[in-house]
Order: structure tokens, then sequence, then C-alpha cells
């Protein structure tokens, strides 16, 4: 870690940004940040969901205006606005949101608006998009339409790009949340050996882990402010959280002083012999009233086909689901509902939230026959279970009227997790229950859910962040749609990763 | 309605405002009329109040109850749905306001005079016209508006009826053309391909189809004066001034002449004696036409539509040079 | 999880008047309205008289039912173009059942009665249509609706052979005119129609699902509601609005007009825009589209009693319309793609 | 970080076959133009002559520029309704400039040379308009551009008085009656535009924009595509296009009747669709529009020439129209909500 050194001693900063304010309507997105990347470094920047960082990102790349300061780049003022060219010479961007074109091919996303002068030759295209996504290791069809690829070949296509467009400065927002273990490593490594060929990066991340293993530098910004920023070797984790969160208090353990599920009840929920030809196959589990249930697997292992068969947004071709006792409907939501279910979906934006409606609405969206009779739905009714949502889960909110989409992503996750308590479920099926969300909130929502296993309901974690499956009773591991081990509580990392990766011992 | 009529000229030699309603305003031959109607007005000494319906009969409906509004004294109207419009004749009875129609005679409801000149006539002297010409043999097409249109349906009506029983080696093709002339245009393109031996051509207006016709002719290289073999006989509805000069300069053999400017001002001068309290009864009258009672509650005042041909000697047919016609007097 | 975290909170009330001016959006266009009238009465006092209002009301009652169908649709994020031909079309079969053949070139199979039955069914069975296609078949609504709009009309043509159907049975013009209450009927089913809509939208359950489809059809789905029944039962129901306002249009003018409707979609739409109803879902209210088709009739009877001249009407009106369209979208403050 | 992972790589492979079908979307409707084409030969044998053929190109040439605009602009995942108003008000103004007063109507104050410009500068200048609206200013395309149909239309009418513009000159009445090297003009013109929007949107940078702005707007201005200015110019491109196809359908009718292009905008839409093209952006290509406009026409003319009852024309053409629709979303192989 020599850099952090090296830019102490004066290295020209490759990007600055000074006394930068940004405003959204009434809301300060950034108030006064001054921030400095040192030539050569890895700056990570850390900070709460809604602290600002994807605000600041979008002004050092230029798709922003900021409403005061000013961006420079190598000790230059920033070019215009207008000039994107000049920008994307300077800095290139890995953004939080997706920024591929779903129907255009991925090797046109990969040189999209640089595709060549004059006609452009596809065939030449897609050789040279086809040697890219070789040296990433991914192996897709580089004339698909990028709809056609999941999640994580998406995010490996966006980091292929911005890497190659041979810029000095990368920014990184988020890149890891939709990767595996695998990917996460190849990334680092690609990092590391563009760093020694003196390239900078700025990388966001809400796993701190990943920020000690990889970066040199971190920026800590807490409500639309900068904190500090100092060499990560020298802010231990403690101080790192303390300095995220404004407050000194430490992480609490969640696995603690919950009652152990009550032998021999019968199970909230049973799957039996689930399959999806193709997608998984003979999957069964039991998850116990009181006890948390861990189900992790890599990326493409079935997990999260396994929970959307269970809670009836997908349709399994073979098995049963058994809720409380009952056996809803396959393939439908309102009756595994009703049969006493709840759950986070795996993307809040698609499944979890109606974005112009308040949080109340979306709080309240699965139990409309609480708010009132005959169909008929009270709103002060409604905005009362939704501050009582607000009051549990500390979402940073207005008001039960707020929508939920001037919420930062924290929050709308909070929401989500809200509805999924609101009809006080026998089984609660989490997936991904923090995908994208700081060190505290990720604390809130999976305490939430031991408190509502504490509570005799009977929770199951789909996720493979090993932080949400800490508080689990046992962890259930999934390897190409396959059950491959069943894991106990007090399991270690690197056993449990390398059963995800179906490496047996 | 007891409303004075606050911000209007006040008082006239009628004793009071006419409303007139236009049917539309996307027609030469209505919008010849809509110049008309003030000219005629000021003429008549009217205080004249109008609004345009745009082909669209609620809108008709709107329009009398805010011309009633108003306080008009008396009303002229020419509704281009004659069922549709006997509610609205019926309010009107009730305030004692008299109604004068023009084009069209409503299906149901008292009128104080019908102004029009019979759209059947016009189909039938086409007819007839094209029938003598072809010598009562070949093939023509008509050109006809839209089906939903009560004129153009009366003129396809007439003409097919008067070909089928006058001249039944006449084979007639109907081409709905919406009153659009590059449907017509392209419809009667297809035809020409289909049909090499057309002789004849009926365009049931001319402000839409002429200059199509004309133009798909040229290219086909089948506009050539009348002797010609190759010569298609074609004749126009409406009157309006390019027919006219087309008449003259050989390229169609004639057109009906429908008398816009008639039609403003008898409207006018009806609504105007409506008013004054006179009576009219069936018969011949001081210009050229009949009144008739086609049944009990409305007169019509049938007014002369000419057949206009290049040197007139057609029976019955006036020179295209004639100055009478209405299309002579456009500035 | 209890330390209270002030800190993040501070910027998020700065927003706690958000839902407020969303609220207040409804009422946009009032100012706008009131600014007609005053125009109104200065062009001609008439306009304020009693009777013009009224018939300002009328004569938007049934075009209102349109829009009041459009603007159901649009909340869930939809669109019906089909509406307009709908609502010629259903009462143009029922006049051509019920009518004798002959001078009024009916087919003559049923009895006067039916015909209020049937203009419904029509219209209920053309929502089923488009239902089936758009929602069993997962078609695009505009597509199908654009292909029913044609379709439709020329069906309406095809029977009618372009002609007006009239004599129609008593049965079938009373709602058109009748007078309840010293106001004309069709005004009152609109009223009434308009101000159950507002508590079924904004108070029930059924309501607060149009919301939810509309603004996010995945999550709605995902949060238990069932997506398809409540669009289908909306298209249909739409339909049957578009049947009725067909029908009071008819009772009216005592009259079926083969072209009935034709064109009243542009209307429709921009009375729902203006009235602050989002085309992308999710947005917007039930008052709101009834304050944008009332603007819209205003304007037209202010320029009919202004005396514009007939060929710059047109012109005149469309202006009006796109600055209202405009101010009503910078109003609404969002900038909208 | 040497484990192949093939098991990820597996469902990715299986998919291989996905894009070469895509790409056959383009050729689907190809067969159904087949079977129209024998469809219309069995019904009449005229159908298949060379003249027959040629007045149905000719007949789609002037509207089929419009389809080309309007499937430019979905491209870009936007709307344009107002070019059917921009087909008629274009080459409307420029007769009113350059015809005598009196009989003619216009005012005379330009002389007939300038008519092809004007023509043209009027179609652009209704672009930059919408532009000005839709880019700048951030308003709702579909929204704008249906404020301004009605404002083109109702202009039109009011300096047309209603009347028909007759007596072009020479100069504006060329393009739509010159025949070079045996075809009408028209088609030339329509077909070399139409190859330079293929090769344009198929292999250069700003065309592959329209599809990168139309699938994801955020992430091409993120690629560094100028969003603001590709959509503006696409909207003053289409524009011009469409006063283009104006002027040619001035040409071949000498003359501009008040109503040209009412009501085309459902043609358009119809054709774009079935085409092909999608109304979310970022799908369809310029060869599917093309296929679609003619299959429209071919069918038409097929109507036209089977003498099929006037009365039921419109109710078959949308029976037609809406079957094709159907069927080319369920070729696509996709569910479109
Ligand atoms: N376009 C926008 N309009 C309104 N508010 C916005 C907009 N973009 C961001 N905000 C608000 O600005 C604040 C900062 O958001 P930003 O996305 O920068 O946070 P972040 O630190 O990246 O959070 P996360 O970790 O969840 O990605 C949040 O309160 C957010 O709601
Ligand atoms: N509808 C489908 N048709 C075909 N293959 C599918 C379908 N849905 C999912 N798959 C494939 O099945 C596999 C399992 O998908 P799933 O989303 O459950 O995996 P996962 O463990 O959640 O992975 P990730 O962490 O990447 O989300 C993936 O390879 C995915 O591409
Ligand atoms: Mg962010
Ligand atoms: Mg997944």
């Amino acid at each position: 870690m020599s850099h952090s050194a090296s830019a102490a001693a004066g290295v020209r900063p490759v990007a600055a940004a000074h006394h930068i304010t940004k405003r959204f309507g009434v809301t300060v997105a950034l108030n006064d940040v001054s921030l400095t990347v040192d030539d050569g470094d890895i700056h990570a920047l850390v900070g709460r969901n809604g602290a600002g960082k994807s605000t600041l990102v979008s002004i050092l790349t230029g798709l922003v205006p900021p409403d005061s300061g000013t961006v420079e780049f190598g000790g230059e003022p920033a070019p215009p606005l207008a000039d994107r060219e000049a920008w994307r010479q300077r800095v290139a961007c890995v953004y939080q949101k997706l920024t591929v074109i779903p129907s255009l091919s991925v090797a046109e996303n990969l040189f999209l608006n640089r595709q060549g002068r004059g006609l452009i030759s596809w065939g030449s295209l897609r050789r040279r998009a086809r040697e890219l996504l070789d040296a990433w290791e991914v192996d897709v069809d580089v004339q698909a339409p990028a709809e056609r690829l999941t999640v994580e070949q998406r995010q490996l296509v966006e980091i292929a790009r911005a890497l190659s467009h041979g810029s000095r400065f990368i920014i990184l927002d988020e890149p890891t949340a939709q990767l595996d273990g695998q990917a996460i490593e190849r990334l680092f490594a690609r990092m590391r050996s563009l760093r020694e060929s003196g390239v900078t990066f700025l990388f966001i991340s809400h796993h701190l882990d990943e920020v000690y293993e990889v970066c040199d530098t971190v920026t800590v910004m807490r409500d639309a402010r900068h904190i500090v920023t100092s060499p990560v070797a020298e802010l231990g984790k403690e101080a790192l959280v303390t300095a995220m969160t404004g407050e000194a208090t430490g992480l609490i353990d969640l696995g603690a002083g919950r009652p152990a599920p009550a032998p021999g009840a019968a199970p909230a929920l049973t799957v039996t012999g689930l399959g999806i030809p193709g997608v998984f196959e003979d999957v069964s589990l039991t998850v116990a009233p009181g006890e948390i249930v861990g189900l992790a697997g890599a990326g493409g292992s079935g997990k999260m086909a396994v929970g959307e068969s269970i809670v009836g947004l997908r349709r399994a071709a073979r098995g049963t689901v058994e809720i409380g006792g009952t056996t809803p409907r396959p393939g439908s939501v309102q009756a595994a509902l009703r049969a006493g279910l709840g759950f986070v979906p795996q993307d809040r934006h698609k499944e979890g939230l109606v974005p112009g409606l308040s949080i109340a609405e979306n709080a309240t969206l699965t139990v409309p026959e609480r708010l009132g009779r005959f169909g008929l739905v009270g709103s002060r009714r409604r905005d009362e279970l939704g501050a009582k949502a607000i009051g549990d889960l500390d979402i940073k909110a207005a008001g039960p009227e707020q929508p939920v989409s001037a919420l930062s992503g924290g929050n709308q996750q909070k929401v989500v997790m809200a509805r999924a308590l609101a009809g006080d479920p026998k089984v609660l099926v989490l997936m991904q229950p923090t995908a994208g969300v700081d060190v505290k909130a990720k604390e809130t929502l999976l305490g939430t859910a031991a408190a509502a296993a504490a509570g005799g309901a009977g929770v199951l974690i789909i996720s493979d962040d090993l932080d949400d499956l800490r508080p689990c009773d046992r962890v259930t591991v999934l390897f190409k749609g396959a059950v491959v081990a069943q894991m106990p509580a007090g399991w270690a990392d690197h056993e449990l990763i390398a059963a995800m990766e179906g490496i047996r011992d | 309605a007891g409303c004075k009529s606050g911000s209007g000229g006040g008082g006239s030699a009628g004793g009071g405002a006419v409303g007139v309603d236009y049917p539309r305003s996307d027609t030469d031959f209505w919008n010849s009329y809509i110049k008309y109607v003030p000219q005629f007005g000021k003429q008549d000494g009217l205080d004249l109040k109008t609004t345009n319906s745009e082909n669209d009969i609620a809108k008709l409906t709107a329009n009398v109850q805010s011309l009633m509004g108003q306080g008009v004294k008396g009303m002229v109207l020419a509704p281009q749905d004659t069922a549709a419009v006997a509610p609205t004749l019926n309010q009107l009875k009730q305030k004692k306001i008299p109604v004068v129609t023009v084009d069209t005679r409503p299906d149901k409801g008292d009128v104080y005079m019908v102004v029009r000149a019979d759209n059947r006539a016009y189909g039938e002297k086409a007819c007839k016209f094209l029938g003598d010409t072809l010598k009562g043999k070949g093939k023509v097409a008509m050109l006809e508006g839209d089906l939903a249109s009560i004129n153009g349906r009366d003129r396809t009506e007439a003409f097919n009826q008067c070909m089928s029983q006058n001249y039944p080696g006449v084979k007639v093709i109907g081409l709905p053309t919406e009153w659009k002339g590059d449907v017509g245009a392209n419809k009667l393109q297809t035809t020409l391909a289909a049909n090499p031996d057309l002789n004849g051509i009926y365009m049931q207006a001319g402000g839409a189809f002429l200059a199509p016709t004309l133009n798909v002719l040229k290219q086909k290289g089948l506009l050539v004066p009348p002797g010609d073999p190759k010569h298609i006989a074609i004749i126009s509805n409406d009157g309006i001034p390019e027919e006219l000069k087309a008449i003259e300069a050989g390229q169609i053999d004639a057109t009906v002449s429908q008398p816009a400017d008639l039609y403003a001002k008898y409207a006018l001068y009806y609504v105007k004696a409506a008013i004054d309290g006179k009576k009219f009864a069936p018969g011949k009258t001081d210009h050229d036409s009949t009144i008739v009672a086609p049944r009990p509650g409305l007169l019509e005042d049938q007014l002369p539509a000419p057949l206009v041909t290049k040197d007139g000697t057609y029976a019955g047919s006036l020179k295209a040079t004639d100055p009478q016609l209405w299309g002579n007097q456009v500035k | 999880m209890t330390e209270t975290q002030t800190a993040m909170a501070a910027p998020a009330r700065g927003r706690i008047t958000a839902p407020r001016l969303a609220r207040l959006r409804d009422l946009a266009l009032v100012p706008a309205i009131i600014v007609i009238a005053i125009v109104g009465y200065f062009v001609n006092p008439v306009f304020l008289h009693w009777d013009n209002l009224v018939n300002v009301l009328q004569q938007q009652s049934e075009i209102s039912l349109l829009v009041l169908a459009e603007a159901l649709i649009l909340i869930c994020g939809r669109m019906d173009l089909s509406l307009e031909s709908t609502f010629g079309l259903a009462p143009g079969i029922a006049a051509w059942l019920v009518l004798a053949p002959g001078v009024t070139h009916g087919v003559g199979w049923l009895s006067g009665a039916w015909s209020i039955p049937v203009t419904l069914a029509i219209g209920a069975v053309i929502g089923w249509i488009n239902g089936l296609l758009i929602v069993r078949f997962r078609l695009n609504g505009f597509i199908v609706t654009l292909g029913m709009l044609i379709v439709l009309r020329g069906l309406l043509t095809g029977i009618s052979g372009g002609k007006t159907f009239f004599n129609l049975p008593s049965s079938m013009v009373y709602l058109g005119n009748a007078v309840w209450l010293g106001l004309p009927a069709s005004i009152w089913i609109c009223l009434v129609l308009y101000a159950l809509a507002i508590v079924v939208t904004g108070y029930t359950r059924w309501g607060r699902a149009l919301y939810a489809i509309g603004g996010n059809t995945d999550a709605a789905r995902a949060a238990g509601i069932r997506v398809d029944r409540v669009l289908w039962g909306t298209l249909v129901l739409a339909s049957l609005l578009a049947a009725l306002g067909g029908l009071l249009l008819t009772g009216r003018l005592a009259s079926v007009a083969a072209s009935q409707g034709n064109g009243a979609i542009f209307t429709v739409f921009a009375a729902a825009v203006i009235g602050g109803v989002s085309l992308n879902g999710g947005k917007g209210t039930i008052f709101g589209a009834f304050t944008g088709i009332l603007l819209l009739y205003m304007i037209q009877n202010v320029l009919t009693l202004a005396g514009v001249p007939a060929q710059w009407i047109g012109a005149l009106n469309g202006a009006i319309i796109l600055i209202a369209l405009i101010i009503s979208r910078i109003t609404s403050g969002q900038a909208q793609e």
C-alpha cells in the first residue's frame, strides 16, 4: 500500500471537486462537499444510503451540473457540460443505475457511441467485443440483446466497458452489489493491475470489507457533507462506522438473545421436491416457527428462482409448497399471501415498490382488508399503519404520506420490508433483503427479521451476502440448482463460500 | 332566456338578431356560402350572429342553444344530419323562433322554409348528361362523397337509380372517398388500371376531386379534348370557378352548379320574412323556382341548379361563361 | 434499534410539503376555469347566465363519460383509443336491432325496450374483447385499441350504410332528454358517476389497486393484487361508460349518426391530460379529469359566443388547448418525458 | 480466477439463435405481402399487372414518407402526432404565399419558384417548435404533438378558408408528377429515402444513437450521445419528411385540400407498428416500417379491385389491420405491455 504514501508526497490530483452544493427541490443532496482523488489511488467513498455519493458521481462525470462549486481534472477546470467527449476522455464510470441498453446487442453496448467513423463495420465491432469480454471471462453471445443477460452479466459488461475506455480515472458506484464472490475477486484483481499501470479509481461500496481489501484511501460522507478523508490503514472499522453514522455505537450481534425454536412444532414452511427444469431440481426444505433458515448459492445457482417459486411469483414445474399447513395454488402470489406469507422480492424497483404512491400505501398494499370493511380504504387507518412502520423500521421520512420515490435506497428497502411484515406473516421469505443497503440499515432490516422470528414466524433468507446469512440457525446451500450442503449455525466464512462455489472438501 | 342583447349592435330592420349556423368551413362550396351570408345580411339590414358546427350535429345543437341564449329572433341552419336535428327544431319551436334550413330537409320537425337545390336532382342531371353523351353505353366511375353524408348519398342513389332505369347499358363503378381528394385519386387510378375502357366520370364534388382527377388523367395521357376517341366524359358538381374554367378549357364536359349565392340570399330573405310575419304558399316564385310542401309544417323553395356546359347547347344547360353563375361572380 | 437518527431525518423533513402540493395539483385548473369564466363574461354577458351554464354542463356530459373512462384506464397505465368508436357503435347496434326495416333501415329483431340493455351489453362486450386481447393475450393496448377503433367505426358504417338511425324508441331517448329536478338528466348522471368514481378511486381497494397497477404493475402483482382481473374489469367498465355516454348523446339528438364519436378521442385525451392524468400511469385524479373536460367545453362556448370567424375557430381552439396543456404541465412541476 | 463458469455460460448459450430470429422479424411481413398478392391476383388478375403495381407504389409513396418520419421518432422512444397536420399545412402555406389573391385565394407574396423551399422550411420550423417544447422545455411529446396536430390543422383551415388551393405553380407540382426512368418520381424519392434511412439507422453512429436513446435515454446520455441534439434533429427531420410527403401528394393531386392529411396518423401508426416498430422505443427497423405501409396499401388496392360494398370497406379494412397487428405482435414473439 505504498500508493497512499506517494499521494501524500504531493502527486497532482487526478480529479478534484471543490465546495460542491447540489439540491433537488428541497432536498440538499450535497452540501459544500470537497473531494480530492490522488493519482494512482484506489479511493473509497462510503456513507449511508442517501448520503449523496451517487450525486457526487454524476457531478464528477458531468451528467449533472452542480448548483455551486467546481470540478477539476489534473488541475484543469472541467470541460463544459455539453462536451461529453471531453468528459469521457477524463473519466469513465460504472453508474449505480445500470446503463446498458436492453434492446441493443452486447457488442453494441460495449462500444456505444464509439462504433467508429463513417459506416459501422459490425464484424469488426463484434470481434473487438468478443476480445474484451474474453478478458473478463464473460461467456455470452455478443450478438444477443443485452436484455437477455443476467443482472450479473450486465454488471460485468458495464465494468468491462468502463475499463475499456482507456481513461486514467475510473469511478465504480457500487459495482459489487450484483456480483458473486468470484466475480468480485476478478474485479479486484483487475483493479489492482490497472492501478499498477497508473489508473486511478473512485470506488463506492456498502461492503466495508471490500474497502479494506482493495482501497488505499477512504472518504466518508454523511448527510450530504464530507466528514473525513484518511488512508484506509489509519481508520479502523469502528471509527469508520462511527464516521458514517455519526454515533459511537458499534454493530449489534444479531444472533444473540433469540429464543430457540420450539422443538417438534409443526413447520411453518415446508418445501418438497420443488423443481423447474434447467433452473433448479428437487429442492426440499422446512422452516420451523421461530426459526431463521438461510438459502445460499452463487450467482446462477437458482436460489432466487426457488424463492420466487415459494412466494408464487413463479410457478414451479414440480413439487409442493406448504405454508402453515395449507398448500396455496402454485404460481399465485395472492394465494400465498392469504396462506400467511410475507416476502421481500429480489429487486425492489421491479417488484417491491410503486414509486408514485406513499409510504403508507406501499406498506399496506398487501393488507387492504385491514384498512376498512366492504372494500373501503380508510386513509387515516392507513396512515396510522404507515406511521407505525416508519417507527418500527426506523425509516427516514417526512411522514407516511411521502411518496417512496423520494426515499433513499436503504429506506425504500425498509418500506418493502414493512410491506412484507404488514400481514403479520407466519412465514417470511426475504430475497437479497439488504442489497445496496448501508451497514446501519442492514442491521435494522436483519434485526426486524430476527424480531419476526422471535415472534414465532418462520424466516427464510435467500442471499449470497454472508452478512445476511449470519443470523440464520442453519443454511442450505444450492449449487447449479441442486442442494449440496446443509450448514448449522457457526459455520466459518470460507466453508460457506467453498460450498457455494461447489468445492467439496 | 330573457336577456338583452348587451354587446350586439342592437335592433335592426327585422327587429332582432338572426342566428346563422354554418355547417362546415372545410369545403369550397360552404366557404362561398359563408362569404355570401354577411354580404346579403348587410343588404337586408340584418344583425347576424354566426356559429360553425363543423359538420358535427352535437356542435350544432350546442350552437343553437347559445344562439338562443343570445336572444335571436330567427335562425338559419344547414343541418347535414337531417334526422338528428329534430330535437333542436322542437326546442326552437317551443321558443317560437322560426327556422330556415339550407341545403337539407329535416326528416322531422317544423321548418318555416327549406331552401335547397335538390341533391337528387344533381345526381339525375349528371346521370342524364353522361348517359346521353355516352349514348347509353360504356363504363363510368363515380367519385362518391362520404357514406355518412346525406348529400353524397342522395347524389349517389339518384345517379345509380337513373342509370339503371334509363341507361342500362352503362356500368357504374362507385368509389367511396370520404370527400378526400387523395382517396379519390388513388381509387380512380386503380379503377383505370382495372378498366382501361372507362368512358365517363361523375365527380360529386368539384372542390375535392377536380384537380386530382385531371392530374390522374394527365399522367395516363387520357386528358384529351372531347371528340378524341380516348376522351373520358367528365361531369362535376358544385360549380366552383375552377370547374367553369376547366369546362372552357375542354378538360371536363359539364358541371352542376350548386347555387351558393342563392342559398345565402334566400335563406336570409325567408328568415327576415318570417320575423316580419309573412306567409308563403306552394307555387311558382319570382326567382325561377317553385315552393312545394313535401309534408305538413314545412315548405320548401326548390332553387334552380343549372347544368353548365361549354357552349350551353345541351338541353337546359348554361354556358360556362354565363355571368349569372355564382362561380363567375367570385372575386 | 432505538437510536434516533435525527441527522438523517433533517433533509427528509424539508420535503414535508410535497404530498400537500400533489393534492393541490388536483385544483390546478380551477384558476384557469375562473379566468375563462371572467373572460367569457366580458366577451358576452350571456356566458354566465344560468341557461348557458346548464347548456355547457349538458353539452360536456356525454363526452365527459368518455373522459372518465379514459382517465380510469390511464391511471392503470394503459390506453384505450377505441372508446370513441364504442361511443357510436353501441347505441348504433341497439338502434339497428330495434328499428323496423324500411324507412328507418334497422332490422327490427328486438322490441324498443331492449335498446338500453343492448347498448350497455355491446359496450361491455367490446371492453371484454379489448381485455381479452390486452390482458389475456398480452398485446400492446395502444395497438389493439387503434385496430379496434378502425374496426368498430367500420362496423357502424357497415350496419348503418352510413345513414343516420332515427325514430328511436322512447326508452332509448329518455335519458338524453329527461329533466330531473330542473336539470337535464345527463348532467345528473355525469355528476353522480364522477362523484362515485372519485370515491372509488380514492377510498376503495379496487380504486387504489388502479394506482398501484399504473405505478408499477409487477409490484402490484407481487403485492397480491389480481392485476389481470382489475385491468380487464376496468376495460369493461370503461367501454360501458363509453356506451352510456353514447346513449345520452343519442337521446339528446334523438338519432345515431354513422359518424357519432368520430375524432372525439383527441378531445378526450386532451381533457384528461390537461386535467393532470399522466399518460405513464399511476398519477392524476378523476376530479382533475373533470376539470379538464369542463375547461375545454367552456372555451368552446366562449369562442362560439365571441363569434370568432368560422375558419379560425379550429386554430384558436387548438392554440388554447396547446397552451393549456403546456401550462398544466408546467404547474404540475415535473419535466415529463 | 481460472475456474471456467460453465454453469453461467449454459443458459446464455442456449439462447444463441435469438438474435438471428430478431433479424428475421424484419421480414415478418413478407409472407403476408405474398399472401395478399396471391389473394389479389385471384380477386382480380389486374392486381399483378405492372401498371397496377406501379399505382400501389405511387399511392403509398407520399404517406410512406410520414411512416418513415414516424418510425424514426418512434425508434427514439418518442411520438409525433402532428406529422399529419404538417403533411397538409406545409404545402398549404407555400401555396397560400405564392398564389395570387382573388380566384386562387392566396396572398401572392412570393413567386412560384419559392414554393418548394417554403414548403420544406415550414416543415423544418414545425419540427423545430416541436423540439423546443419537447426537448428544451421537457414537455411530454404525446401531449405537445396532440396540441400541435389540432393547432396546425386549424391554421390550414384558417389560411385556406377551408378551400382547396388550385392552379399551383409548376415547380410545386413537378415532383408529384414527373416520371423518371419510366417510374413516377415519387416512387424513386420514396425508395431512395428509405434506402438511405436503412443505411443511416443501421450503419452510422447517428442512426445507432436513435436506438440507444429509444432503449434507455439516461444510458445514452451517459455514453456521451448528445441526446437533446439528436432528438431535436430527428424531430426536425421528421417534419421535413412530412412536408416533403405533403409536397409529393400536392403535386400528384395538383392541389392542396384544406383537409390534406386529416386522419392519416392512424394509418401511419398502424403501418409502423405492423411493420415491427415498437412504441416503447429502441426497437424495429425502417425496412419493417416500409413493409407495413406497403401491406396496408396493397390491402386497400385489393379491396377496391374486389368491389367490396362501400359501406363495408371500413370494417373489412379495419379487421384486416387488426388481424395484421395481432399476428405481427405474435410472430414478434414477445408479450408487449
Ligand atoms: N434526481 C433526484 N431528484 C430528487 N432527489 C434526488 C435525486 N437524486 C438524488 N436525490 C436525493 O439526494 C439524496 C442523495 O442521493 P444519492 O443517490 O446521491 O445517495 P447515495 O449516497 O448514492 O445513496 P445510496 O447508497 O443509496 O446509493 C437522497 O436523499 C436522494 O433521495
Ligand atoms: N425464465 C427463465 N428461463 C430460462 N432460464 C432462466 C429463467 N430464469 C432464470 N433462469 C436461469 O436459471 C438460473 C438461476 O436463476 P436465479 O436467478 O434463481 O439464480 P440466482 O442464484 O439468483 O443468481 P443471481 O445471484 O445471479 O441472481 C440462472 O442461470 C438464470 O439465468
Ligand atoms: Mg448511490
Ligand atoms: Mg438472481
